[in-house]
């Protein structure tokens, strides 16, 4: 149980729209993640499902029920914010418990589900703690855990690992795709950052400027994105553009090729260039040149690579690797 | 809605409001004043004495400080909240309540025909046709003093006022006596104490008072600015600082006795009985040359009225009667000497102090201050701005010229006399 | 903090300036205080002596107490501050909720219409205030009181206590919506506990004019039973103005209370004002 | 929580329940509000437009404006009441700001000892009336009681005690600095909070930088405050100008000696109260109670949109 539907869904402030239609389908069960730059109404489309923002018009519904109209509460959804939002003056337990409370859960279901979720996240050390006492990644957990509790429809959460430092954010990704393996619940999240969605979501959205660039699996949006945006959002580093005028293209304005998909040779190639920069990585390389014909260029080398700057070398795409966009950045296919 | 709710909020801690102690058949009468210093008088002496003979009425003597009773009393009363007995300012304050219909005229009041007309002077419409107030009180102006001091320095009391400066000189030059406790800061000690005390010697009271309402005299004559000439002369005598000394200073500057001569009003006595360690003496003010008549201030200055509105007029006439019966007369000259009674009756008083002050009503002429009646009814306040030149001569801010000048001006610019 | 910053000579100096004002600053309390406990002649001959066997002397205080009903006194004043204080922060906290939390048609025009109130006085308004309370009955009622006070404090505690609710995150208060909170538990439960530092700062800034004030007590509730502790020492001032002893003592008497409730709030003052009054 | 909503959409605009808890929490505030202070203080605005004219209250439109700008001894008052008030702010804001952003200073330095006692010392005088601060100052300045000339032959100047109270020239001075002694706790509260809220590390990064002492406080930490200073100024303002019970109890309601120390607030009170035989006057009091409050309008108008636009803003 936990499907969502969004039709034509807008909102403006004052003269501004900002989500400008979106129509959506999330089946039951799916993880969905909504990415884009910051400003492109991500964060709003979320509030909106959760009903913290009322939508200027359009419908939504949770399995199959109109909800525009109907306090977040009564939703059937959960929450977890960036800022995890917890209750500074109430403990770790009633800070899980507050939503069952005020519901009117009978206590001892509720202290039941509490453990569950404590022992779900291990936070059963932490129980009579405030807030205060607590680490950031352990109050995320909390916070994560008063979602749990509270068995929902949806869950949604607004980029929650933005205030994680690196390795904490890496765990606690792979906690979240755990749990939801664990209790198969629909979720959406929120991030810009286009590798969390990547490794995460059943579903990827990708938004831009109010308004729904693509929809799709993760290896769709990265081998078929639907135009020039969803092209240069997905995949890191980002893919490269050419102008086709330039390759003597006329069929297509724009070529895009990712950076692992181009070949470097000393010798000979289709793009002769200069190296300007190179990144060692370990198990990457990338290689930055600059090349008269197309501008600059980067290269992703699977392993190490010795180039040196200044070094004379030539790029050659991968045949049936490019893609080809037309004058409106859309994708031909 | 929200009130009703503070409102029974309050009522539940059981805090009410007067109108919750009036019983129900015992009427309470409020008597609104500026006079706080006879509060424990007034609950002692004069409600006991009225509520034995009137049972079922109740008194509540509720004074304001003296400062704030104008405003306050002109607020309650158009806002219909005023006591039921007012205690009357003389002169044109009470007579604006009288014409707004604030004060109930009281020619028919039992026990108005114990004052002369000159007594009820102060609270009669212009036309002397209706009387508002009953005639309290009145005050004489003079001058106190140590008479401990005069007697060690062999000093005898100054009847002119050449001898009235020689007599400073002499308890300058002697240094152990600050000459005279007078300050100019609440500057009404200035006018009232200074200019009102001396001046009617010169302008020759009332003649100069009336000629002053006709337009026939103005503040510029020789009679009005002379005092201010005496009065500027009085800088060399007060104490060190007395630019900043106020009123309460200059009572304790007298009755700690390190000052010889105190310029007073009448009230001062009881004040200064309690409080005074040494024998007092008084005198009226100097005449100019010996042998020339004297001339007093002897200035209505309480009556007490009935607040046209108020919701208890029989009980509240009732009272009026008492204060105007020789009974009050008595209780209150002698329970606050130097608030002479104004009833036609004589009463027998007790204090030497006040008798002394009030044996000059015999061989001096008297009159009342010269800026109360009439004169004070439009802006600029004559009255106030008395206040301010009398402090301005007596610092030397202002030459006795300029201040007559100013104050002239100021009259001019809002009073025609009546031709 | 490392040696390299506090040098001894500058702690000594800093310490030197703030003992002197804090010197300045209490000499005129304690110069009242000790000499209303001395007899009449010390306070003339040595008003910088602290009182000693010899002139050590209440009965100013026997003046004042078995003059005036201080006790009553005392109770009115104690209500009418603390009724007035609690519904100033109420309907205030209330309204700068509303002020800040919610984007409605005329949210800015109410907002600076609560704010003229901080620009002229209320005492302007004593004729028609006083009418409305003859009409309403509540002359020479404590109500009467509470009502002007409360009026007066709103604009001042609407004021700060919005700038303050700004601070109170959102997502708080949205997780508490998620949560089933009404809007009304949002405000009592979630935002009300986190301000209460700035509660502090508004309700000292409240107490001080209303215990202080001697108008309105004197207009609207004069009565004795109604009486306030500032109105009744300002009766004694003028009552026993060369009565030092009796006017020491009755300032000593409404000094006191003021200073004990401050030290109340002091903590809370201190909180409040530091967590970002005036950022 | 939208305003309205839009209706260009093909679906059409949302109905949503209206949301009644808005107006619960505004209601009793803007209840009591209205009815106690607006309303009356409309009432007496209103009366400014009003004069008596033979017995009768008469419509005279600005007529009561002109009188107090046109005739003399109005305008004499007026002008001498606005002069001194303006004096009156200058001193609080040359004394009293400058000493409570000096002791704000001192009070913030890291480890401060004793910093509570000082604070709550400081502040004392601001929790006191009028009626005690008026009538204590009274008896402390008083050439009789002789405190203060005792005081400063402590320090060997007795020579330059003066009863300043009494003199036209150090009068409205010495007035003001009893009032800035009053409130000198207040700019010092909110400067203090201010400098503690200026994060450490913007102070250690000074340090590193070689900025400190004096140098440090006139070039990090005065700039990060001028926000806190702008709003202690215009809260000086509005306060100065509606001032009246210092100057009521420590100099009289005429504001002596020779009017000066008579501000706005007590020629307001003579006027619209009256004072002893002087009878109060309704109409020109609401008349000088409507240009004050046209004058303090204009100053917290200036400080709005000029000023506090002009100061930067920093986030921490």
């Amino acid at each position: 149980m936990g499907s969502l539907q969004l039709k034509s869904v807008r909102k403006s402030f004052g003269t501004v729209d900002v989500i400008k239609g979106i129509d959506l389908d999330v089946k039951d069960g799916e993880f969905v993640i909504f990415v884009g730059p910051s400003g492109c109404g991500k964060s709003t489309l979320l509030r909106i499902i959760a009903g913290l923002e009322d939508a200027t018009s359009g419908s939504i519904t949770i399995d199959g029920a109109e909800v525009v109209t109907v306090p977040p509460a009564k939703r059937g959804i959960a929450m977890v914010f960036q800022s995890y939002a917890l209750y500074p003056h109430l403990t770790v337990k009633d800070n899980m418990g507050l939503g069952l409370k005020q519901a009117g859960t009978p206590k001892a279901e509720i202290e039941q589900r509490v453990d569950k979720a404590s022992a779900m996240l291990s936070l059963e050390k932490y129980l009579a703690r405030r807030p205060a006492e607590l680490s950031g990644g352990q109050r995320q957990r909390v916070a994560i855990g008063r979602a749990i509790v509270r068995e929902p429809k949806l869950f949604l959460f607004d980029e929650p690992l933005s205030n994680l430092d690196a390795a904490l954010r890496v765990n606690t990704r792979l906690e979240i795709a755990r749990l939801h393996r664990e209790l198969k619940a629909t979720m959406i999240y929120v991030t810009h950052d286009q590798v969390e969605a990547m490794t995460l979501a059943d579903k990827i959205v990708v938004l831009d400027a109010g308004v729904i660039q693509q929809v799709g699996s993760p290896m769709e949006l990265y081998n078929r994105p639907a135009n020039l945006f969803v092209a240069g959002f997905i995949g890191s580093p980002g893919m490269n553009f050419v102008e086709a005028s330039r390759l003597g293209i006329a069929d297509a304005k724009t070529i895009g090729v990712r950076p692992e998909h181009l070949t470097l040779s000393r010798d000979s190639g289709d793009w002769q260039g200069k190296v300007v920069h190179v990144e060692h990585l370990g198990a990457d390389t990338i290689v930055y040149l600059e090349s008269e014909k197309v501008g600059l260029l980067t290269v992703r080398l699977f392993g190490e690579h010795h180039y040196a700057v200044d070094d004379v070398v030539f790029a050659t795409p991968t045949a049936g690797q490019t893609h080809r966009f037309d004058a409106e950045g859309r994708a031909i296919r | 809605m929200t009130r009703n709710a503070i409102k029974g909020l309050l009522l539940a801690s059981s805090i009410l409001g007067t109108a919750g102690f009036a019983q129900a058949q015992d009427v309470t009468l409020t008597v609104e004043s500026w006079r706080n210093d006879d509060l424990a008088i007034w609950q002692e002496k004069i409600i006991p004495a009225f509520e034995a003979k009137n049972p079922g009425i109740k008194v509540v003597f509720a004074p304001t400080a003296p400062t704030e009773y104008n405003a306050a009393l002109n607020a309650k009363l158009d806002a219909g909240s005023a006591g039921d007995l007012i205690t009357c300012r003389p002169f044109d304050a009470s007579l604006e309540l009288f014409n707004k219909g604030h004060l109930a005229s009281l020619n028919d009041l039992p026990g108005m025909e114990n004052f002369s007309d000159v007594a009820k002077s102060a609270w009669t419409t212009d036309d002397g046709a209706t009387a508002f107030c009953v005639p309290m009180a009145s005050v004489i102006h003079g001058f106190i003093y140590n008479k401990d001091a005069f007697d060690q320095l062999g000093i005898t009391v100054p009847a002119t006022e050449a001898e009235f400066f020689a007599a400073l000189d002499k308890i300058k030059a002697e240094g152990s006596f600050i000459p005279m406790a007078m300050g100019t800061k609440d500057l009404w000690e200035a006018a009232t104490m200074g200019y009102q005390n001396i001046g009617p010697t010169y302008w020759k009271g009332e003649e100069g008072r009336k000629a002053l309402i006709k337009g026939e005299q103005k503040l510029t004559d020789e009679g009005w600015v002379e005092p201010y000439r005496v009065l500027a002369k009085w800088k060399d005598y007060l104490g060190d600082g007395f630019e900043a000394q106020t009123y309460p200073d200059s009572q304790n500057l007298f009755t700690l006795g390190r000052a010889a001569i105190y310029p007073a009003g009448s009230w001062e006595i009881g004040l200064f009985n309690t409080q005074a360690q040494f024998k007092m003496g008084a005198f009226p003010p100097p005449v100019k040359n010996a042998g020339d008549s004297c001339y007093i201030s002897d200035h209505n200055d309480i009556g007490v009225g009935l607040n046209a509105k108020g919701a208890n007029q029989e009980a509240a006439k009732k009272f009026l009667t008492f204060v105007a019966s020789p009974e009050f007369a008595d209780i209150y000259a002698n329970s606050l000497p130097g608030f002479f009674s104004l009833n036609s009756t004589a009463v027998k008083m007790a204090d030497p102090l006040a008798q002394e002050f009030v044996s000059w009503r015999e061989k001096c002429k008297p009159t009342i201050r010269s800026t109360y009646q009439i004169l004070s009814r439009g802006t600029p306040n004559l009255e106030n701005e008395t206040w301010t030149e009398s402090a301005n001569v007596i610092n030397g801010t202002d030459t006795p010229e300029v201040a007559g000048e100013k104050l002239q001006k100021g009259l001019d610019s809002w009073y025609k006399p009546a031709k | 903090m490392s040696k390299a910053r506090a040098s001894l000579t500058r702690t000594s100096l800093v310490h030197l300036a703030l003992i002197s004002y804090a010197v300045i600053s209490i000499f005129p309390v304690f110069l009242t205080l000790i000499n209303s406990m001395k007899d009449r002649n010390a306070i003339f001959r040595n008003p910088m002596q602290i009182p000693t066997p010899k002139t050590f002397d209440l009965v100013g205080y026997y003046t004042v107490l078995g003059q005036g009903d201080f006790a009553t006194y005392f109770q009115n004043s104690f209500i009418v501050t603390v009724v007035s204080i609690a519904l100033v922060l109420l309907f205030g906290a209330m309204a700068a909720f509303a002020l800040s939390e919610y984007r409605f048609r005329g949210n800015t025009l109410m907002g600076l219409y609560l704010a003229i109130g901080i620009m002229i006085p209320i005492r302007l308004g004593t004729v028609a205030i006083l009418q409305g309370m003859v009409a309403t009955g509540l002359v020479n009622t404590l109500t009467a009181l509470v009502l002007v006070y409360t009026a007066q404090g709103i604009p001042l505690a609407v004021f700060i206590l919005s700038e303050f609710m700004r601070t109170v995150s959102d997502d708080l208060k949205n997780a508490g919506r998620i949560d089933g909170l009404s809007e009304y538990s949002i405000f009592f439960r979630l935002v009300l506990p986190l301000v209460r530092p700035a509660m502090a700062t508004v309700a000292v800034f409240t107490m001080i004019p209303i215990w202080n004030d001697l108008w309105f007590p004197l207009i609207l509730a004069p009565s004795e039973a109604t009486k306030t502790v500032t109105l009744g020492s300002q009766i004694f001032i003028g009552q026993f103005v060369t009565n030092w002893n009796a006017v020491l003592a009755a300032l000593s008497l409404a000094i006191l209370p003021v200073l004990i409730l401050y030290f109340i709030f002091s903590r809370q003052l201190i909180r409040g004002i530091t967590s970002g009054a005036v950022k | 929580m939208s305003d309205t909503p839009s209706t260009h959409d093909t679906t059409g605009p949302i109905k949503r329940p209206t949301r009644w808890h808005i107006g619960v929490f505004l209601l009793p505030a803007f209840i009591v509000y209205s009815a106690v202070m607006i309303l009356p203080l409309i009432e007496t605005l209103r009366l400014s437009l009003f004069n008596t004219v033979d017995g009768q209250s008469t419509f005279v439109g600005l007529g009561n404006f002109q009188v107090l700008f046109g005739d003399e001894r109005w305008a004499d008052d007026f002008w001498n009441a606005l002069k001194n008030n303006v004096i009156f702010f200058i001193i609080h804001m040359l004394v009293q700001n400058p000493i409570g952003v000096a002791l704000a200073a001192m009070l913030s330095l890291p480890k401060l000892r004793f910093a509570a006692a000082y604070r709550t010392a400081i502040f004392l005088p601001t929790l006191l009336s009028f009626v005690i601060v008026g009538f204590i100052w009274k008896l402390i300045l008083s050439p009789i009681w002789g405190v203060s000339p005792y005081l400063m032959d402590l320090v060997g100047l007795k020579s330059f005690f003066s009863p300043w109270l009494g003199k036209p020239n150090s009068a409205l001075i010495a007035v003001s600095l009893i009032s800035v002694w009053q409130y000198v706790g207040i700019p010092m509260m909110l400067i203090y909070a201010a400098l503690l809220n200026i994060p450490e590390e913007v102070i250690e990064a000074a340090e590193c930088d070689g900025v400190t002492g004096w140098s440090q406080f006139w070039k990090i930490k005065l700039p990060l405050i001028l926000p806190a200073i702008g709003i202690i100024s215009i809260l000086t303002f509005v306060g100065n100008f509606n001032a009246f019970d210092l100057v009521y109890t420590v100099q009289g309601a005429l504001a002596g000696p020779d009017g000066a120390t008579d501000i706005l607030g007590t020629l307001l009170y003579r006027t619209f109260f009256g004072f002893q035989l002087q009878l109060g006057d309704r109409s020109m009091g609401a008349t000088i109670a409507t240009v004050m409050f046209l004058i303090i309008l204009a100053g917290v108008s200036l400080y709005l949109f000029v000023i506090q636009r002009r100061i930067r803003r920093y986030q921490f």
